[in-house]
């Protein structure tokens, strides 16, 4: 056991910070200043962000864990949680790239054709393909398997009929990886394939809608029949094999409740942020609740810690990953509750933690409800019967 | 002891029930985030008032009801279940009695205003440091922050800078003022802080009204949702929390209706009665809603379900007039610790 | 709405703080002072508490409730609840009693015959019968349906067969009323029936055992081939009808979570003595939750008051007396718990804080497991699907 | 950056399972219970001694394993796994290296006290106004409450008052005595302050591995045990229960493994790391607790079955070397707040 960083590791994390500081205050000079910048999940707000993830990609931090071909630069595990420390000590804006990233990007390195892979990931990263989730259905939100969405083989590609909604950024994205219906016979899990989708064809139509803090930040796309084309993208539009769909797509759901969706760095970042809060308005009432959130992050970084440890070692993601989904997006509802009962009265006015409260709050809802992941821990860690 | 309403205390919450149904649905409470300010629509204001919502605790003798607070509660619970924009507390359980002078006072209201019956719509700012509907009010009830003293000031005569608040229906603005003795009501530190216990009681009574309305709204979307092949409210760990939130409202709202009773009777502990129904009603409501978003899932997560019209009215009661912890500690003081 | 009291209820409050003060002060001299009193539930103790109850019989406080033909004083629930206030706030000791006088007298109230109440109702109230709850088996704990002991129709009475377990006080009491199937080839809730048991009988061997307190307040009681005449109980030993032991003991249920077992006077006893101990030794970070399980103690009087209007008029307890067992048992817990924190180092060492406390941990488990009253309120008083 | 153990370690946590789970079976602990003071059966320490854990923290030089905090943590994670009813932190993380003088010390043991290899038994009231195992041990190390400083006292020069503890097998006592020179140990600040973290880290290890054990014992439990027709763990509510237990636990082993670490290595933020260990393990192991007793219901809720004896010493262990809320005050003076 040896909690201390190389040399190298420092290095990198120097660059990092340096680079940061540098193109942050640049990207706030671009737009007139910090107080300018809209959220990410609003139309002007994502325009702006594009400009910052472009930066970042010019500057080759917008994947570091990616290989150099791809736009990356080989980083290890370490070095990412490194970056991820960084990025958000630094106060940088949150990813609007995140979902193609995070969710779809590990997937098409594991399953994706070389072809598919080289067309992608570059353009992912460059911020020139935009892609959002489309996973989700009216009738289809915690039993993914509902996905009643079709894509009928025809000449040439498929045909796409029916709905998703709650697409985080859906309506300002140009593309969408989707789970789609491809045999219509099988049920639930089965005949399920996973397709990648230009948001441009025809017979697609995007509706942008609110989400509770008020963002356009979620969206419906319709499917009417569109024509994709099995060449819309290079190497094709089917990641993994036919009927494969809900296999390749758990995969990402170990991501995204997992490591590389919401790293520790981000929530010592906010108890950092909390705890200089707390300096500024005192209130001893909060201050065990304010150490112990301080805590958690602070766990949530070592236990982190301990699982990249264990995955340097060979080891692979397994269903512990669902109580780390838990604990992270239960200590991002504290973190800004304190906040909140910090700031008194003026919590009911719009602001940072006002905002963040409520995007907190979706934290155990989305990527498999809270209620899901404990059942996963039960069931899969601890071996509880089904029934 | 009989800890219940009577027959005109349950017909007067029906009637108001009714009215609410129709003219406040939740249609009415999105346009109040649209409307700009001045502009929050009259139509379900003048039906309470023709009704002599406004005058319940006004004496018969000046033309009101000559109810008092036990008639209210339950009233008020109904403005909550209807997430209601209009200033109700401010007006009907705050500002109408007070210029009343009840009880036992003189009602020594400022020259040109008119009689606590039609006083109009009153907002304030005793609950916070922003005026609800402040654009949309006849009157402003303002507290000098200097002396403590309370004054009614038409709003002809103040600068308001509109704040962005979490919940847009509430029509926020900060005011500048100046006190002037013409527009003094009073000074009476008692007068004042029964005022304020009011306005305390009143929000506490609509928080239990909301958490009703998102606890209903929630039992209805389980038992209709289906995920899985099954109603989501068939999984035991959706109705734990649903019995933990009926729970925690069914033992805040006794607490709120004794604090009715506190008020309405002058007792000794109408203080410590009213801050544990104001702590207990905002941990409860704030749970029932929190129980109701993640119940509801992504659904409930977006502002075109209705949920979050009666959720961010939730947070934004429960933090004004005293959060839990303001008047926890109100309680504190009262046993003593 | 009028919260006072009348005059006679004033009075009535008067008389009992007037005879709890005297005959406790006496009682305890009869044994040599309070610190010589053991728990009710130890051999020891049960003989001291004894006298205790036969005290308040002859003061005839043992069952105010109750017809003064039975022994009681024919109180209002109003004067019931005030008795026990006065009681609690006395410091008066359990009543190690209750079983019979809160469970077990309720049903022979409603489902007796007039034998069986002249009998059972004096004897029980004089403590000369002292009543256990035979319900709970090895293999039917929460699931009481699943209830395999064996009572048999033989000429003259009933042969019993089986074991009942964790029977409160089973050591040390005279009799049992239990649940016993009547009907072998009936599942579930049908085929029981509802059995009065004096425990001297042959083929009866009852064992104590320790709880987790350490006192021996639990007893299997084992059946072997024990003949239970007919007339071992004047009016019969079978109350109710034979096949209905569920329904007659549903209601008892009803009581149990309800309004008779754990009074508000209870609670709110602690709660004071809780502010005392704080006013003792204060400490400010414990200071918001001692407020708030003040008031959760005095909730539950308020809710208490408005469910006894509700019954005054004429209502009947339904399913909501699930969530009061939740809120006593739940907030028997946090009042011993914030007693432990405040006595902080000295907690360990026994004493009636932690004593308490241990029994209080035994709330959320008896008398329904409070998962089954959450299951209850869901379903029967918000209506979810059972599935 | 490497946050796991090497074989050696795991090796030697091996060993001392092996070694628990044959000679400290519940059926130990009972004993332990029962046996007058005194009367502790040593057959588990004396082979506990025999593998040199007893001086896993002392220097080879000194006879010692030479090892650091980052082997004694598992072990004693094991120790409370088995609910080791001998002072294992007090003899092994707490007095073996103070009295070697390790890290950086001479050990200036009083006179007539064996190495630090050999010292046999010790307990000490650092953790706590009772002495755990106080008239069991062949030392007592001592705080003089005037001073603070450390002394080694024979424990036939005192006089002892059994108390009556939650955990029987605890075997507590008072202890009167008086400091003398001749026993001092240490009257260096640093050193008394570095004796306390070793201790808090010991016994958030222990509470640790009886967090483990609880756990264990639990899902057993629920898998086997049928209500319903059912195993009880295929409810939901069981399921998340100990989920949530598996999850605080997972989250606050790392903590302990860190403060090993910083015990190891000296770190600056040793005090802090400590605090944020303890504090963590205590909540963890009482929240696992509670899961335990309400998922084994009544069966769980009898000094038969053995739950309460992991149980009881949770509770003891979580009051002990300072609780979960004043470890949170260290952090809190760590953190600047």
């Amino acid at each position: 056991m040896d909690l201390t960083w190389t040399d190298e590791e420092e290095a990198f994390r120097a660059e990092a910070r340096a680079w940061l500081e540098e193109n942050l205050a640049a990207w706030y000079d671009e737009h007139g200043g910090p107080e300018n910048i809209r959220s990410g999940d609003t139309r002007e707000g994502f325009a702006q962000h594009l400009t910052w993830e472009r930066r970042l990609y010019e500057g080759r931090w917008a994947a570091v864990s990616w290989p150099a071909a791809y736009g990356g630069r080989d980083a290890s595990l370490w070095e990412w949680l490194i970056f991820e420390e960084e990025y958000y000590r630094a106060g940088a804006p949150p990813r609007i790239t995140q979902n193609g990233i995070f969710l779809l990007a590990p997937t098409v390195f594991e399953f994706g054709n070389e072809a598919q892979r080289a067309h992608v990931l570059p353009r992912m990263a460059a911020a020139e393909d935009l892609w959002c989730q489309g996973w989700s259905e009216p009738d289809a939100g915690s039993d993914l398997a509902g996905i009643t969405s079709r894509a009928t083989r025809v000449e040439g590609g498929w045909r796409l009929d029916g709905q998703k909604t709650w697409t985080t950024r859906g309506a300002f994205c140009t593309h969408l990886f989707g789970l789609f219906r491809t045999d219509p016979g099988a049920e639930r899990h089965r005949g399920l394939s996973y397709l990648l989708v230009p948001l441009d064809l025809d017979g697609v139509t995007v509706r942008g809608f609110g989400r509770l803090d008020g963002d356009e930040g979620f969206a419906e796309v319709f499917f009417d029949g569109a024509f994709l084309p099995d060449d819309a993208i290079p190497g094709g539009v089917l990641l993994g094999e036919e009927g494969e769909g809900w296999r390749v797509a758990m995969a990402t759901t170990g991501s995204e409740r997992g490591l590389t969706l919401r790293s520790p760095g981000r929530f010592l970042a906010t108890a950092q942020r909390l705890v200089e809060l707390y300096r500024e308005r005192p209130s001893p009432r909060l201050r065990e609740r304010l150490v112990d959130a301080w805590m958690r992050a602070e766990a949530y970084r070592l236990f982190t810690l301990e699982t990249v440890t264990r995955l340097a070692g060979g080891a692979v993601m397994g269903p512990e990953s669902s109580i780390n989904k838990i604990w992270w997006s239960e200590l991002d509802c504290d973190l800004h509750e304190i906040a909140l009962e910090l700031l008194g009265p003026d919590a009911e006015l719009e602001g940072p933690w006002s905002k963040g409260w409520q995007f907190a709050l979706s934290g155990p809802i989305y990527a498999g409800t809270n209620e899901i992941q404990r059942n996963i821990a039960a069931e899969r860690v601890l071996g509880l019967p089904r029934r | 002891m009989h800890f219940g309403f009577d027959d005109d205390q349950l017909a007067f919450r029906d009637a108001v029930r009714e009215l609410l149904e129709k003219e406040c649905p939740p249609a009415a409470v999105r346009a109040a985030w649209e409307a700009p300010p001045g502009g929050l629509d009259r139509t379900v204001w003048d039906r309470l008032t023709e009704m002599g919502v406004l005058a319940t605790l006004v004496p018969e003798e000046a033309d009101g009801l000559g109810l008092d607070e036990r008639s209210l509660v339950l009233v008020l619970e109904e403005a909550g279940r209807a997430a209601l924009p209009h200033p109700l507390v401010d007006t009907a359980a705050v500002a109408a009695p007070l210029l009343a002078g009840t009880p036992g006072g003189e009602g020594p209201g400022p020259a040109g205003v008119p009689d606590a019956h039609g006083i109009g719509m009153v907002a304030t700012d005793l609950g916070g440091p922003y005026v609800p509907c402040a654009a949309d009010a006849d009157w402003l009830l303002l507290r000098d922050p200097a002396t403590g003293a309370l004054h009614l000031v038409d709003p002809a005569t103040v600068v308001l800078r509109p704040v962005d608040t979490v919940d847009g229906a509430r029509r926020a603005a900060a005011v500048d003022w100046q006190p002037a003795p013409e527009s003094l009501v009073t000074d009476d530190p008692a007068a004042i802080e029964l005022a304020l216990d009011r306005g305390a009681f009143g929000a506490a009574a609509v928080l239990v009204g909301l958490a009703q309305r998102m606890l209903d709204m929630t039992v209805a979307y389980v038992c209709e949702r289906r995920q899985f092949g099954v109603p989501v409210g068939s999984f035991q760990a959706v109705k734990h929390r649903l019995a933990d939130a009926l729970k925690e409202l069914a033992f805040a709202r006794p607490a709120v209706h004794r604090a009715a009773h506190s008020l309405a009777t002058g007792a000794e502990t109408r203080a410590r009665d009213v801050a544990m129904a104001k702590a207990m009603a905002s941990d409860a409501a704030r749970f029932v809603g929190r129980q109701a978003l993640q119940c509801h899932g992504a659904i409930g997560y977006t502002v075109e379900h209705d949920l979050h019209l009666y959720l961010k009215r939730t947070w934004a009661l429960a933090a004004a007039w005293g959060d839990a912890a303001w008047h926890r500690e109100r309680v504190a003081r009262a046993l003593g610790v």
